[in-house]
């Protein structure tokens, strides 16, 4: 193959990336110091998670600006979706279909009123997961925190969970990854979605990608927290403004909720 | 461990030499005898392809075997595929670099040692159940078995259970074609798996193992049909002629 | 089945890699010759599934420590010439963990995590890596 | 039903596999040669004296000269699949008559004495010493054998025991322990010319005589030449041929077809045998003496063809070792395969639309083919692989409107000997035959039952006399039994010649004797 | 009773090696095709995030499915105790092993990472119907094999109907099985629906029976062996009455779609407004594979023609792909309804932006992939033919045995073939 050429490439690449990365990690440092603060306090998890708590996401569609995009960014950052790039001679249309998206920003308008609401679309993580019920060999799992995910040593790429999620959140990884991160090792054949960070849970950290880069847009419209907790954040604010899960009548109780919907 | 290593060294030495001379002797013997008649038995192809072609289904799929006996068929089948595989697998341990279809089947190589040794005790089975292979069974037939599954269930524990340097191993028989002894990991499965396996190298061109190149030179199986074609005739029998 | 490497035989720790400069591995050698994929196999359920990330078998551990620099650069550690590479490539078996991981250590989060194997170890933290992949 | 000293088994619907039953055949042993026969093919009159010795020496001389032996020997890996598969096991439980058990008596001794492992450990591998009891035994075993290769089907090395029993019985010949049944025989054709022993006169009277009768019967004139020079092809058919029934019928066949085809053709008194009874005995060399008579009567009666009559191991000799023992035949008519087979040549005409029969002469009987071993299993007919399966079947579906094949499994390549070849003709040993018998007559006795089957065609004169023999001790008749060119005979429309008194029927067949020709 | 004399496949061997020939090099193709899509990742076929099963999927349902109807020949034979069935009985058992193995081969091979197939034969998770499913499979196939067994050997003989009996119930669970694959999943509108399962098991008759008819005219025009007109009589129409069931069922599950307010639009959308779809589902689905094989099959006279009853059965696989293309691939391109009342403006994820469909359009090697699969089942088949006896010597009406239901009847046509 072309080895060398690719490698030479990649060199430069991240090289770069070192650079931007540097950089981006500075101006993250200015904008943002609060949460930077929460990762250096944080140590890894050595006992199993446990059902105590429950994470879930609480979106605030009232909050959510047209044309923003920070936390679908802020994901494929975190999550080196990023880093993806259309296999050579693949043309764009194709590759938009086949690309792995874990977040997406979506844009409705009401049949009735014509109201116009945005919202982020990611895994809501079921209680009661179809994708869970379906996966035949249990690589799709509900961890005990209720963070619903794909162990991709066993996941053997059969796409059954894709046809079982009701919300369209999961992808299947079409080509041949490079470059993944170390925290989020993923590659082709498997089927990814949403983990909820799941690595920056174990690290204690307190919030997802997605619900700081909101923060720092200065949104608030993701509020991230355990449901179980009643004095929790995301338990606060279910408690303020009403909300609702998407596809209630399919009664699988999801971790993340929308309000204004 | 120096003293393991060189009674290995010297084990496989041997092994080696007696298999290599017994089956050349053997070969040459076998090419060596004239078969004076034609003696195919038909319906046989009467062209040369067709008897390779013959050939080959009845090493590859023994079919003769099949139309047999159907049980014997199966794990017969079983046992010689598995160990075909086996046997690639375990080339990875002879050669550096390993070529790249031996990497490709490798891991197929497990489930083959799997069969192996399934398809061995279902023929040791048979050789208890079925009164008329009882009948013909000596104990060399057993023993055989014995050595094979053995060697099997070995290389099984081994893989499974008891990891063993795999690394070590190979550095140790690729030394030996330069006579450059490397250490062997000591670890009794090893130690075990591969005395049975000298013995079984030295046993071959003495025993029933002889039938894998006895197939081949088998008259039945290796003529063409063609006596009417082309005359066939032995030397000696030429020698008649000139009476 | 427990015996001592003999001194003739073939090593795969590379120059220049932080285990180049250590005794032993996260466990006596020999032992993880004949068994590291059982270490990091258990490791794996363990963190995905149950979330812990701070046991010494960590597959980004490995990779931290045995991992070469050439100019600075981390080389990838499944590379035919690096150390897991070669060793497999020697062995034929196929290692197709770094079709997903990370084959040079590049993960800021996870530096807490290599940080408690090799306090497992017994080691210091010797190498400082970067985090890729930010800022696009 | 026959009456019998033995016990007669049972049919059954299928023939199940017995349960073995050690040494339930050891009593049957066949008579002895006499000095007198013996010597006749130079073997010693009776049993030598360091026999041991000698015939360790003969086996390691055939072992150097026959590749099939020697692989043989070796390659058995006793994985069973032979077991089930020979007749004279099925029929008699004994297992020695298992193929494997059968060639084990040779092989315990060839390893005692040639491999290093029955030196070493004669025990663990099953060798044994060359004694006297061994000796008893081969002459048993090997006299149970009809070598009829069906063994070697299934074998997965093609192990042939037939191939190993040839073997015994050579060495068994080499030190004076031979068979009175085939080395009379042999005798016979050595000093006569044929294995019934009919001087050469006799059998040109029973020749006349069937002209005549065919005459009388049909009306045609259909000749029976004997010993003419200068004919076109010289038939060579078993002796039985002459005038036992129902062979005879089939000769009379081959007459009818060789009219309607309009080839000259000759029958010779000094190659008036097509049976090779040497292939039974082993003997290269003595095979290879018949075989040369016809050789010579070929070049003597200046021939251009030569066509065998229905016989299962003289076809094989035929086909398969002519052209080895007594060609190259290059003074024969290059244009047909040297021999033909009378089932080819009647096959050819029929394609050829040169014969025309009135199928309902066969009628009152519903047909069934015995496929005969040799024939099956050790030579071809045609010029596909299988020709010698489909020509005969070609043939009677021509003349016949009613015909069944028997189980598949019984058939073809698969066919169960009919119990009497490879030298095991012979009354001494009816109790073999009867037993062997069996699954043959089984499969019989069940499209008898499901097809209303009356009769048996078979293509061998052994076959034939075993079961006409037979066949009575199962409450079967001697006559279901037919030759295949009996119902050619019968079916065939004769065109009469110019000499012809009554003249019936199609004028339109070219009569011109000179210029038809058949292939 | 006559006896049926089964004997193995006995055409030239120069014709039997270039029919091997063709399939090895239709399998050859799909190895490739499958090596490239292995190396490649699955991007180089159509299959993406919205539609993500596709061709291959295609080809491996009505394999399957197609499989369990083609030993429904033998049950016929001894569960319903119906003798003019049994001799066909050994051919379907082999014909349902064979596309069976066919189709899980394309499943297996379309997997993302197919070489972890162990796993999904060591761990399962039993709440999954499509773990459920390879035990399904896998006993299927145990099942058969036994079964054939008893139907072969003289010692089978008494096992012969309790094994059908079990393969009966088994066949028709892994149908539903296979339907329920689709009929579980609550997320997709158009599988939603309790009538995916008989659905599934009527067409799986009809499929199966079809390319079993065609499998046994084939075999038995190429060496010769005759097939009585009243054989083909029943056979054809059994199928009639099979492709009507599947119309009668198609035409419940529209209606029953409609009746259900929230599915309305996703049935006004697949029978008006679906494009491909629609016209695969209406010319496909309804003409070719139903109407018109029902016209040639009622037919006085064509349905005496076996070129022609071949023919319906031709069309009736040509409907069961168009069926299925449809069943598999237009309710997954029918964008999902999450949000009730509201139109999709924007989305960075093919969510039905104005209530469009997904994209998708197959590519060469998906469906080269899908022909290997046919051509595994054909191989198996024709090998199996060829080593053991599977197929009757003769299905001439005197011959096979006597139906009761023509007993009664003269039959004045069928004389001897
Ligand atoms: C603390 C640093 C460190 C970590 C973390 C570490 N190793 Fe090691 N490893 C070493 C050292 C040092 C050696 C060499 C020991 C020696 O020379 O005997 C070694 C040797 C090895 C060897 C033997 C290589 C040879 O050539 O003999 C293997 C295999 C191995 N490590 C695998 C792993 C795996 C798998 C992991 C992850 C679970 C891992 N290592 C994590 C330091 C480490
Ligand atoms: C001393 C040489 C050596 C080194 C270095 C080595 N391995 Fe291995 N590894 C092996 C051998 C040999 C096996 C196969 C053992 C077997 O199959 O029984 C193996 C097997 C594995 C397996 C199981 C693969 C399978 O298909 O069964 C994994 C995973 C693995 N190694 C990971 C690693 C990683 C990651 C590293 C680098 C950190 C590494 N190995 C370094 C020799 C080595
Ligand atoms: C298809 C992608 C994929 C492949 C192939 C893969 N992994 Fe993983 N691995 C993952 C993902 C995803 C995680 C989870 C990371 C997380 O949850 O943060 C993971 C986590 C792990 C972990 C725990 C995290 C760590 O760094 O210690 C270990 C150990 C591990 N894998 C070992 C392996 C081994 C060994 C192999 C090769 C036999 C392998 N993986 C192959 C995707 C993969
Ligand atoms: C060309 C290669 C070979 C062919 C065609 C071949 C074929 C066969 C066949 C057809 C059988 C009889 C069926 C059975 O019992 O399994 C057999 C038996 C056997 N083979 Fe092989 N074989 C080959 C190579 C080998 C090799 C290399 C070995 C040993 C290492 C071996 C060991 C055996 C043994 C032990 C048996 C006897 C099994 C028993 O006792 O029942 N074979 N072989
Ligand atoms: C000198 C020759 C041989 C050597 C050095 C050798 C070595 C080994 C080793 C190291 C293993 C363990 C593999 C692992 O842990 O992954 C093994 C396994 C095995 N061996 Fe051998 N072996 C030899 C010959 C044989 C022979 C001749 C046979 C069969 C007759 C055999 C049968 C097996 C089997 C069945 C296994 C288990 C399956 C597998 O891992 O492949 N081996 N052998
Ligand atoms: S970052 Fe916040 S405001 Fe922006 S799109 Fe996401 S949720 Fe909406
Ligand atoms: S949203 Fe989809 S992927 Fe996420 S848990 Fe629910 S069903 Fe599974
Ligand atoms: S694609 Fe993977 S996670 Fe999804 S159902 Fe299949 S095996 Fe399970
Ligand atoms: S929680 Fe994490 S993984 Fe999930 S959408 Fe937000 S950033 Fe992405
Ligand atoms: S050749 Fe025939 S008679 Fe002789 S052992 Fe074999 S099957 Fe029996
Ligand atoms: S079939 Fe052949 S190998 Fe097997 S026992 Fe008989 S003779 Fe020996």
């Amino acid at each position: 193959m072309t080895d060398k050429t690719d490698r030479a490439e990649n060199e430069i690449d991240s090289g770069r990336r070192d650079f931007i990365g540097v950089a981006a990690g500075m101006t993250a440092a200015v904008v943002a110091p609060g949460v930077l603060l929460h990762t250096v306090a944080a140590a890894p998890r050595s006992e199993p998670v446990t059902s105590d708590v429950r994470w879930g996401l609480l979106v605030d569609t009232a909050k959510c600006a047209d044309g923003c995009s920070a936390c679908v960014e802020a994901c494929n950052d975190e999550n080196g979706l990023n880093l993806q790039t259309p296999p050579e001679g693949e043309p764009d249309r194709k590759w938009d279909a086949q690309k792995a998206v874990w977040i997406r920003k979506v844009k409705l308008q009401d049949n009735q009123t014509g109201r116009v609401t945005n919202l982020p679309m990611m895994c809501q993580h079921c209680e009661h997961p179809p994708c869970v019920d379906v996966c035949p060999t249990g690589a799709s799992f509900k961890r005990a925190d209720g963070i619903v995910m794909v162990d991709r040593h066993l996941c053997i790429g059969c796409r059954y969970c894709m046809m079982a999620c009701p919300y369209k959140a999961r992808s299947f990884i079409h080509q041949d990854t490079t470059d993944q991160l170390t925290s989020v090792p993923r590659g082709k054949g498997c089927v990814e979605s949403c983990n909820l960070c799941v690595h920056r849970r174990d690290y204690g950290e307190a919030s997802t990608a997605c619900v700081d880069a909101c923060a720092a847009e200065g949104h608030h419209a993701i509020v991230f927290g355990d449901l179980k907790d009643p004095n929790s954040a995301i338990n606060q604010k279910l408690k303020e403004i009403p909300s609702r899960q998407i596809r209630e009548d399919l009664q699988l109780n999801t971790g993340v909720r929308y309000s204004g919907v | 461990m120096a003293f393991l290593t060189n009674f290995y060294a010297f084990l496989f030495y041997f092994a080696a030499f007696v298999l290599v001379a017994g089956l050349v002797f053997k070969l040459v013997q076998y090419s060596a005898t004239p078969a004076p008649l034609k003696i195919p038995t038909t319906p046989a192809p009467t062209t040369r392809t067709g008897v390779v072609l013959r050939m080959m289904r009845e090493v590859v799929l023994f079919e003769s075997l099949f139309r047999g006996n159907k049980w014997t068929w199966i794990f017969g089948w079983m046992f010689h595929f598995g160990l075909f595989l086996v046997t690639l697998r375990h080339l990875r341990y002879f050669m550096d670099p390993v070529p790249f279809p031996i990497q490709l089947v490798q891991p197929f190589g497990i489930y083959g040692g799997l069969a192996m040794v399934v398809g061995l005790a279902g023929l040791w089975v048979r050789r208890f159940s079925v009164d008329r292979v009882k009948y013909i069974t000596s104990t060399s037939d057993h023993l055989i078995l014995a050595l094979l599954i053995l060697i099997g269930c070995s290389g099984l524990l081994m893989k499974f259970v008891f990891h063993t340097d795999v690394v070590e191993i190979k550095s140790f028989f690729l030394g030996l074609y330069t006579f450059d002894l490397k250490p062997l990991p000591g670890d009794p499965l090893l130690l075990l798996h591969l005395f049975l396996v000298a013995s079984l190298m030295i046993i071959f061109p003495y025993s029933k193992l002889l039938h894998a190149p006895g197939l081949f030179f088998s008259p039945t199986r290796n003529q063409v049909d063609n006596p009417r074609e082309q005359r066939h005739i032995a030397p000696w029998a030429k020698k008649l002629e000139q009476q | 089945a427990q015996t001592v490497l003999a001194a003739e035989v073939k090593r795969y720790v590379v120059e220049g890699s932080r285990a180049a400069e250590l005794d032993s591995c996260v466990e006596p050698t020999e032992r993880m010759r004949r068994m590291h994929f059982e270490f990091i196999k258990h490791q794996r359920i363990s963190t995905v599934h149950e979330g812990i990330r701070g046991t010494k078998y960590s597959l980004a551990g490995c990779v931290e420590c045995h991992i070469s620099y050439e100019e600075q650069q981390p080389q990838p550690i499944d590379r035919p010439d690096q150390f897991c590479g070669a060793c497999h490539a020697y062995a034929a078996v196929d290692l197709n963990c770094f079709d997903c991981h990370a084959s040079v250590p590049n993960g800021g989060g996870l530096d807490a995590e290599a940080q408690a194997a090799h306090r497992a170890a017994g080691v210091e933290k010797l190498v400082q890596s970067g985090r890729n992949g930010e800022g696009h | 039903m026959a009456k019998a000293t033995f016990e007669v088994p049972e049919l059954s619907e299928y023939t199940e596999v017995p349960a073995v039953k050690p040494g339930a055949m050891a009593h049957s042993s066949t008579f002895r040669a006499k000095e007198e026969f013996q010597q006749d093919l130079g073997f010693p009159g009776e049993l030598v004296e360091d026999w041991q010795t000698k015939a360790i020496d003969k086996m390691g001389e055939l072992l150097g000269k026959y590749r099939s032996l020697r692989v043989y020997m070796d390659a058995c890996v006793k994985c069973g699949s032979c077991t089930d598969k020979c007749h004279y096991f099925l029929g008699t439980q004994d297992p020695k008559n298992m193929p494997v058990g059968r060639q084990d008596l040779m092989r315990k001794v060839y390893r005692r004495y040639f491999t290093l492992a029955g030196r070493l450990f004669p025990k663990l591998v099953g060798a044994e010493d060359f004694t006297k009891e061994v000796l008893d035994d081969w002459y048993c075993y090997y006299h149970q054998c009809s070598q009829c290769r069906r063994c070697s089907v299934f074998c997965p090395y093609g192990i042939d025991t037939a191939e190993i029993s040839m073997a015994a019985r050579e060495i068994m010949d080499s030190i004076g322990v031979g068979q009175k049944y085939c080395n009379e025989i042999i005798g016979k054709v050595y000093k006569i010319g044929n294995n019934l022993g009919l001087p050469g006169p006799a059998l040109i009277d029973t020749i006349e005589g069937l002209e005549e009768d065919v005459y009388d019967e049909t009306g045609v004139k259909v000749r029976y030449p004997i010993d003419e020079e200068g004919a076109e092809i010289l038939l060579v058919t078993p002796s039985a041929d002459f005038f036992a029934e129902p062979h005879v019928d089939g000769l009379i066949g081959y007459g009818k077809v060789f009219h309607e085809a309009g080839i000259s053709w000759t029958i010779s008194t000094y190659a008036s045998e097509a049976a090779n009874f040497g292939m039974f005995i082993g003997s290269y060399e003595n095979m290879r003496r018949l075989a040369q008579r016809i050789r010579e009567a070929a070049i003597k009666l200046k021939v251009k063809r030569i066509v065998f009559g229905e016989c299962g191991h003289a076809w094989r000799v035929a086909y398969s070792f002519l052209n080895t023992l007594a060609g190259p035949w290059d003074f024969l008519d290059p244009k047909y395969p040297v021999p033909q087979h009378i089932c080819e040549f009647t096959h050819g005409l029929i394609q050829e639309g040169k014969l025309k029969f009135d199928k309902s002469e066969n009628d009152d009987k519903v047909l069934t083919y015995h496929d005969s071993c040799n024939v099956a299993r050790a030579s071809r007919m045609g010029d596909t692989p299988g020709g010698q399966f489909e020509i005969p079947r070609a043939i009677i579906k021509a003349t016949c409107n009613h015909f069944y094949d028997m189980d598949e499994d019984t058939i073809r390549d698969r066919t169960f000997c009919c119990g009497g070849g490879g030298g095991l003709l012979t009354d001494d040993l009816m109790e073999v035959r009867v037993k062997g018998a069996k699954p043959r007559i089984d499969a019989l006795n069940n499209v008898m039952q499901e097809k209303g089957v009356t009769h048996m065609a078979a293509i061998c004169a052994i076959c034939k006399t075993q079961f006409s023999k037979v066949l009575p001790y199962y409450g079967m008749e001697m006559d279901q039994v037919l030759s295949l060119h009996q119902l050619v005979s019968n079916a065939i429309v004769l065109t009469p010649g110019e000499d012809d008194d009554e003249p019936d029927g199609d004028e339109d067949l070219d009569n011109d004797n000179e210029t038809d020709e058949a292939a | 009773m006559k006896r049926i004399v089964y004997r193995e496949w006995r055409i030239s061997p120069q014709r039997y090696w270039s029919i091997l020939g063709v399939l090895a090099a239709v399998i050859g193709i799909g190895a490739l095709a499958f090596g490239y899509m292995e190396h490649q990742g699955h991007w180089v076929t159509g299959m993406n995030n919205s539609v993500v099963w596709g061709m291959p999927h295609v080809f491996a349902v009505l394999l399957i499915i197609s499989a369990s109807g083609a030993l429904n020949i033998a049950s016929i034979g001894t569960v319903f105790q119906k003798p003019i069935y049994k001799p066909l009985g050994r051919l379907s058992g082999l014909l349902a092993v064979a596309m069976l193995m066919g189709g899980l081969l394309v499943l297996v091979t379309d997997l993302g990472r197919p070489e972890r197939l162990i796993v999904a034969m060591t761990t399962y998770n039993f709440s999954s119907i499509f773990a459920w499913n390879i035990f399904l499979y896998t006993g299927f196939m145990a099942i058969t094999i036994a079964y054939l067994w008893t139907m072969a050997d003289r010692q089978g003989g008494p096992f012969n109907r309790p094994v059908g009996i079990l393969a009966l119930v088994w066949r028709l669970a892994l149908t539903t099985g296979t339907g329920s694959i689709f009929g579980f999943i609550v997320a997709r509108q158009a599988f939603d629906a309790a009538i995916l399962g008989p659905m599934f098991v009527a067409m799986s008759f009809a499929y199966g029976l079809a390319v079993f008819l065609l499998v046994l005219m084939f075999a038995f025009t190429e060496e010769g062996r005759p097939i009585g007109p009243l054989m083909f009589r029943r056979l054809k129409n059994l199928l009639a009455l099979f492709v009507a069931i599947v119309l009668y069922f198609t035409l419940i599950y529209h209606l029953t779609n409609l009746y259900v307010e929230e599915n309305a639009g996703f049935e006004s959308w697949l029978l008006l407004k679906g494009g491909i779809y629609t016209f695969l589902f209406w010319v496909g689905w309804v003409l070719i594979g139903g109407l018109a094989p029902l016209g040639i099959l009622y037919h006085p006279e064509l349905s005496k023609e076996p070129r022609w009853i071949a023919a319906a059965c031709a069309l009736v696989i040509a409907g069961g792909f168009a069926t299925m293309y449809v069943v598999i691939i237009g309710s997954q391109a029918f964008p999902i309804q999450m949000f009730p009342g509201q139109t999709v403006l924007e989305s960075g994820f093919f969510d039905g932006i104005d209530g469009r469909a997904a994209p998708y359009w197959p590519t060469i090697p998906e469906v080269l992939l899908g022909l290997g699969g046919v051509g595994v089942a054909m191989l198996i088949t024709a090998v199996g033919v060829r080593v053991l006896q599977f197929m009757p010597e003769s299905l001439a009406d005197n011959v096979v045995p006597p139906c009761e239901e023509t007993l009664g009847r003269a039959e004045p046509e069928s004389a001897p073939a």
